[in-house]
């Protein structure tokens, strides 16, 4: 951690204090999106930018994410390095096609001649009640395309400084915020009051400038007998239920999830011999599969049990049975009964 | 051409008439008159009357008179009809939105000023027409006398709620009122309603369909593609704009309202496009019915431009004081759909001040019935929603054995949490 | 197989057979696609169609493949059965919200109101030299959108079989077809002369209607000592591979990737102790992730190695190095090798 | 409305002059005479100019004249340039298409017939003006002295491809050449162009973009976000839609041609909307240059409808003869662009038979000598392909591991194919 002074902040306040940094230090990153100029967007993560970098450099949009992501790799190619903004990841479809078939594949089928230096900035996953079409995550859909990176913060420390890295990477990056925790850290009981950021030592965030490189997972608690492998929301909720069921677990915040850091993964698991996977998006197919199958080809041998996979339900979010579908404490709980069984 | 000779090149970004703090201003509409707007026959060659698309369809005038060739000269019956369901729909937003403050439910959505346009609508369909809408025409269900208690059910995600508290309230779908299920996803309802006319078109049927989204929506690539098969095929459907001025924070410039109208869009495509005033219902009942007959005796699609203004925020989640006038809403040029609707039937002799103050507190009185019927099969958050099981019903219409496993770790979870015999939701 | 008088055909016979049987027996069933009317599609699978059943049924579109399913979705909520094509399933994107966020979901939006009987055809995979935007093998996006059904055929009679299924399933289908092996099965020796489909059994297709039904996948080839998974093209070249070393290996051809036939999967492996699973797709977070996953949690204690899955590189599929990036007999022959190790 | 005395609804669905066997008829096309359509000021309202997407730009007449207000004037020395590339596209369309069929290549499109309208923009374009084109508009790379051994490297995924043999032939890349990488998904290419646009305007350059795509690729959804944006921000940009009357096998009418013009989409969206000769090199010069004039002195978008005719197949993959008529080529009303320029080169005393011939003659031995430079490269499927390793290459700027392993396994698996040393390519 840098020497800088720091202060409090939560995860939109240091998301927009990324973005500001970025936008003072380099003309180039141009921010856009549905109701991200003058409003500062639905979240308040652009609050204020436009007044600061003003209205060519702050975009509000008209509301065609197809548009905004092809806008934004037509910036690229003038030399820009757009943010553009989806207002959630549930409306990120419209965009799949620029997405896919352009940000990611433009350096390759180019040979380099247009690299695409895009972060799509996007709240992502359940817990607000926000119903199947304000909670989805579909971070395995981006995962499996090559050419994107997909980056997940877990704290406003780590918001800020993977923000930063990823607006600074010459490849095109999927940022997917988890909307649940932007205003504080989550522990997985939704019936208990909710804590602030303020309370939680990685909510002190540095002024200015500093990154946390992409492709490097945080080991934010360290055991023997289990490693969880967890991103965003999830590795709050995995680790409140470790310290409730006393388990002597590594718990591994991926923060990217591509690239991966297979080393610190495998060195965990092959230390402890068994390994539990988190994530909110539905189960068939969703990143938890890539993590279980990478696990067992790499670390087989040392297996004490299967590779567990702790998920949301693969029906659509429901509005009122949310906390029903969402990978709460008692799913982790028998999960991790289980993985510790024999 | 020399470019050193060149100025530099400029990026024009559009600029709302006013931001919060600033004198509310529509001086830059041009306002027509009531009943100066041309009524073409309806099965009219789309290319004789472009200029309806920049033209503003209008019924009522300032003194309440219904002028013009668009009056649709209706009965003072249904006028009334059509003021109550006006009326009801505004009760109905008014306590809805006053459950969502006190936390009985998670959101809530108001059609404030914007009744006319979905009423006007529904009474000028059949009632079988099929209707794809956005979430702003609860008045559809309304007036197609659809049980409010229902709708509140689903507003609750109640155990009442037929859609099993699966969808963000106000997300109805009511296929015994030809409603389509509503999308969270902006548009996607417009294709389809294409779609639906194309199906009922190829099938010799005589039913039409119709479909609403906002002037915001309207840049989302499915409006592209509903126009495009709706010109091509020539479907009978009523593809209907809502320019309420507003998408969230974002006015009407940002999906290019500055540089033409929405009808617009339609000579575009070479379809019929009408411009009008969405405040006054008998306007939108005339465009429709002049639409629904246009495309039901074959000559093809029409894009009707509802000219409107969003008195309330978007929704319960914003606060439009922070981006917006808020003196705009008492100076927008076309007035009160409700207003207006009331002074034609005063002016006409069929209504009087102290009818709608007791239509009022009746309709208040209806409501407040509802929502404490709804409100018995339970609110949001209290554990009195449709039971768990039901999570995994309607993915499929079988269900798959991953399914099957996952309602019983599901299952087990609940006992884990309410391990008693009774204890807990089901 | 019924006693119906069976002929030869290939792929694209049998697909257009099945389309003309559903047509013939069904009103509701109702095609749509680019080039797929007048002109028959540009594959043939529609050829005839729109000269039988009329203009109403069989309908050119414009080119928008988020309206050609969007328009279909109308059309079911309608009460027919639409049976739109992609061209190529590369250009399938576009129409991804209309198909996750509309087909998948109404259904279950709508508590049952609105079913979704959609078939959407498209060819997909490579080995013709179609460069990246002809080959690609998207189906993990789908199979992990909760809601759809994913169906890939190997061979003629299998192909109409479950399409004829999947157009009478009351649920959205992605029908994914192998076009590599339209006209004749692959053994991945691409400097060897191409075998006919002629010559193949399953390329007797019975006339009339019959269906193989979703979500039972084919023990293709029996053996005790290796489960191979494969799907589409795949399935032949793990056949001839098999067969080339000398391996007595369970070949199961999945046929639907959602529902799975979780059962065969499981009692083959738990019979042999050893799994391969093969796809063309890019490797990370493919299906081949999926089935990783479920068979290490299934038959954990019965495995004698890792479970190896042979992919695509995580690469778009190059045009000059076509046959350097497909999954051919050396790659899968080299994780037979390891995975029969010890 | 009783509905009861209603028709049944019918699908109305478009259908072509003509199909294979049936006679080319092209006397729906009403081709206004050269030099009939109105040149307004380059700075004026988008609204004062709507009836010119429904006329037809035409400069060169039947007689081989320049004339009317489009006439671009233009020097003998830059016509004879332009009618250089245009006949040098086709010699080179010739011989690759050739290529193809001789095994050499998987794939080719011809241009043949359109080349007016990438030769035409090309030269009213300033060469650093930012080229968003679709697969038909190889005429740009040459009208700007493109190398045509890189293009045939590229055809021929040979060592020599720049693009690394990762592309299907003809999806060129030449940033030198301001000449964004081709897609092959359709119109993805147009709300770049607006993006890169809207860069160059909020920096203050002086450079504008402009973008290609055909009719039937008008439907997608990008391009709807791309006029859009366009008439949102007034990007300086030239949004060029190439109609050449047929998609695949589908003709314009599937995207919508029976009911109105390309050109009128820009009506719809208030921006400036030119219908043009596509088969004149002079109207495409002048419309071009007057949208580049427009869009640099910040006055906004323009869109531009070339009328031509795709005179071949639509690739290498198909036969036209399955779904049109064989004789609409020589029916075409507009004639052959090359052939006149050339009449109006000759009819002003500037060009001849003679030269002409000479100078065929001489783009063939260019495009022949061309090619055995690159054949010498290689040609598809024969192993002189660029490195193996290339491969996992440009994914990301650095490997990630899993690239690096993929990469070795790839290097393991030509080990096994190739285990002798220096056997097989590398
Ligand atoms: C595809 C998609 N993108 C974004 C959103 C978020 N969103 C919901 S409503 C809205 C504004 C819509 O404005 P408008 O179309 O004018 O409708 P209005 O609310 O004014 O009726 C936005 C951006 C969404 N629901 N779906
Ligand atoms: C998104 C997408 N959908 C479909 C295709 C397949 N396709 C390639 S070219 C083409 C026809 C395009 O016609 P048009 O736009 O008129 O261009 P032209 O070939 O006539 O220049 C189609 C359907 C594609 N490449 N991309
Ligand atoms: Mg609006
Ligand atoms: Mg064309």
């Amino acid at each position: 951690m840098p020497d800088a002074p720091a202060t409090n902040m939560n995860m939109i306040e240091a998301i927009n204090d990324a973005l500001s940094v970025a936008m003072e230090r380099d003309l180039d990153v141009t921010v856009l999106g549905e109701d991200v100029g003058y409003f500062g967007g639905v979240f308040r993560a652009t609050a204020g930018l436009q007044k600061t970098y003003g209205k060519t450099r702050v975009f509000d949009t008209p509301i065609t994410e197809c548009g905004i992501v092809g806008v934004a790799v037509g910036m690229a190619a003038y030399g820009l390095r757009p943010v553009p903004e989806i207002q959630f990841a549930d409306y990120i479809y419209p965009a799949l096609d620029q997405l896919v078939s352009e940000a990611a594949r433009l350096r390759y089928r180019s040979a380099g001649e247009f690299p695409m230096p895009i972060t799509v900035r996007s709240p992502f996953g359940g817990g607000i009640f926000g119903g199947q079409t304000h909670s989805q995550s579909p971070e395995a859909i981006f995962t499996h395309v090559c050419g994107l990176k997909t980056v997940i913060p877990s704290t406003p420390y780590d918001a800020k400084g993977l923000l930063l890295a990823a607006i600074e990477d010459n490849d095109p990056v999927i940022f997917f915020e988890p909307k649940r925790i932007y205003n504080g850290p989550f522990d997985g009981h939704y019936d208990r009051p909710v804590q602030p950021w303020a309370k939680h030592p990685a909510s002190l965030v540095p002024s200015g400038h500093y990154t946390i490189p992409l492709g490097k997972a945080a080991l934010v608690r360290e055991g023997q007998d289990l490693t969880v492998l967890a991103y965003g929301t999830m590795v709050h909720v995995a680790l409140s239920v470790v310290e409730e069921l006393g388990v002597d677990a590594d718990v591994v915040d991926l923060r990217t999830l591509m690239p991966l850091d297979i080393e610190t993964i495998e060195s965990s698991v092959k230390k402890t011999g068994r390994c539990l996977v988190i994530h909110e998006a539905t189960r068939t197919g969703g990143f938890g599969a890539e993590l279980s199958a990478l696990v067992q080809e790499r670390c087989f041998y040392y297996l004490e049990a299967p590779v567990e996979r702790v998920t949301g339900f693969d029906t659509p979010y429901p509005h009122s049975l949310e906390w029903a579908y969402f990978p709460g404490p008692i799913r982790i709980g028998m999960a991790i009964e289980k993985v510790m069984k024999d | 051409m020399s470019r050193s000779n060149l100025p530099p090149l400029r990026l024009h970004v559009p600029e709302p008439p006013a931001r919060p703090g600033e004198e509310a201003d529509f001086s830059h509409i041009d306002i027509l008159p009531a009943g100066v707007t041309p009524r073409p026959d309806s099965a009219a060659d789309s290319a004789t009357m472009r200029d309806l698309a920049y033209g503003l369809v209008r019924v009522l005038d300032d003194e309440g008179n219904a002028v013009g060739p668009w009056n649709p000269r209706l009965s003072p019956d249904v006028l009334r009809r059509m003021l109550r369901a006006m009326a009801l729909t505004r009760a109905f937003d008014d306590r809805m939105f006053r459950a969502q403050r006190q936390g009985k439910t998670s959101f809530y959505m108001k059609s404030l000023g914007e009744e006319a346009v979905s009423i006007g609508a529904a009474f000028a369909l059949q009632r079988d027409d099929m209707c794809f809408p956005s979430y702003r025409q609860q008045g559809i269900l309304i007036a197609r006398d659809w049980d409010l208690v229902d709708m509140m059910n689903q507003i609750y995600s109640n155990k009442g709620d037929r859609l099993k508290g699966r969808q963000l309230p106000i997300m109805y779908s009511a296929k015994d009122a030809s409603f389509f299920s509503i999308s969270g996803n902006l548009t996607t309802q417009v294709p389809q309603a294409v779609g639906w006319a194309m199906a009922s078109a190829a099938r010799g049927d005589t039913r039409i369909a119709a479909s609403w989204c906002g002037e915001g929506s309207t840049a989302e690539g499915d409006f592209h593609a509903a126009l495009t098969f709706a010109t091509v095929y020539r479907a009978p459907v009523v593809l209907n704009v809502v320019n309420n001025q507003w998408a969230i924070s974002s006015f009407a410039g940002f999906a290019g309202a500055e540089s033409t109208t929405f009808a617009a869009r339609a000579v575009g495509y070479g379809i019929a496009g009408l411009r009008i005033d969405g405040n006054d219902a008998l306007a939108v009942y005339a465009a429709t019915a002049w639409a629904a007959e246009r495309a039901r005796t074959n000559h093809g699609p029409t894009l009707i431009e509802h000219f409107t203004y969003r008195a309330e925020g978007h929704s319960t989640s914003d606060d439009p004081s922070a981006y917006r006038s808020s003196e705009e809403r008492s100076k927008w040029p076309l007035g009160d759909p409700v207003a207006r609707l009331k002074a034609h039937l005063i002016a006409i002799g069929e209504w009087d001040e102290a009818r709608h103050a007791a239509q009022d507190l009746e309709l208040a009185e209806q409501v407040k019935a509802a929502a404490k019927a709804a409100e018995k099969n339970g609110i949001l958050g209290h554990g009195m929603h449709q039971p768990f099981a039901t999570m995994f019903e309607d993915v499929f219409e079988d269900m798959p054995w991953h399914l099957k496993e996952q309602s019983a770790q599901m299952m087990s979870e609940r006992m884990r949490k309410w391990p008693k015999p009774g204890e807990g939701p089901r």
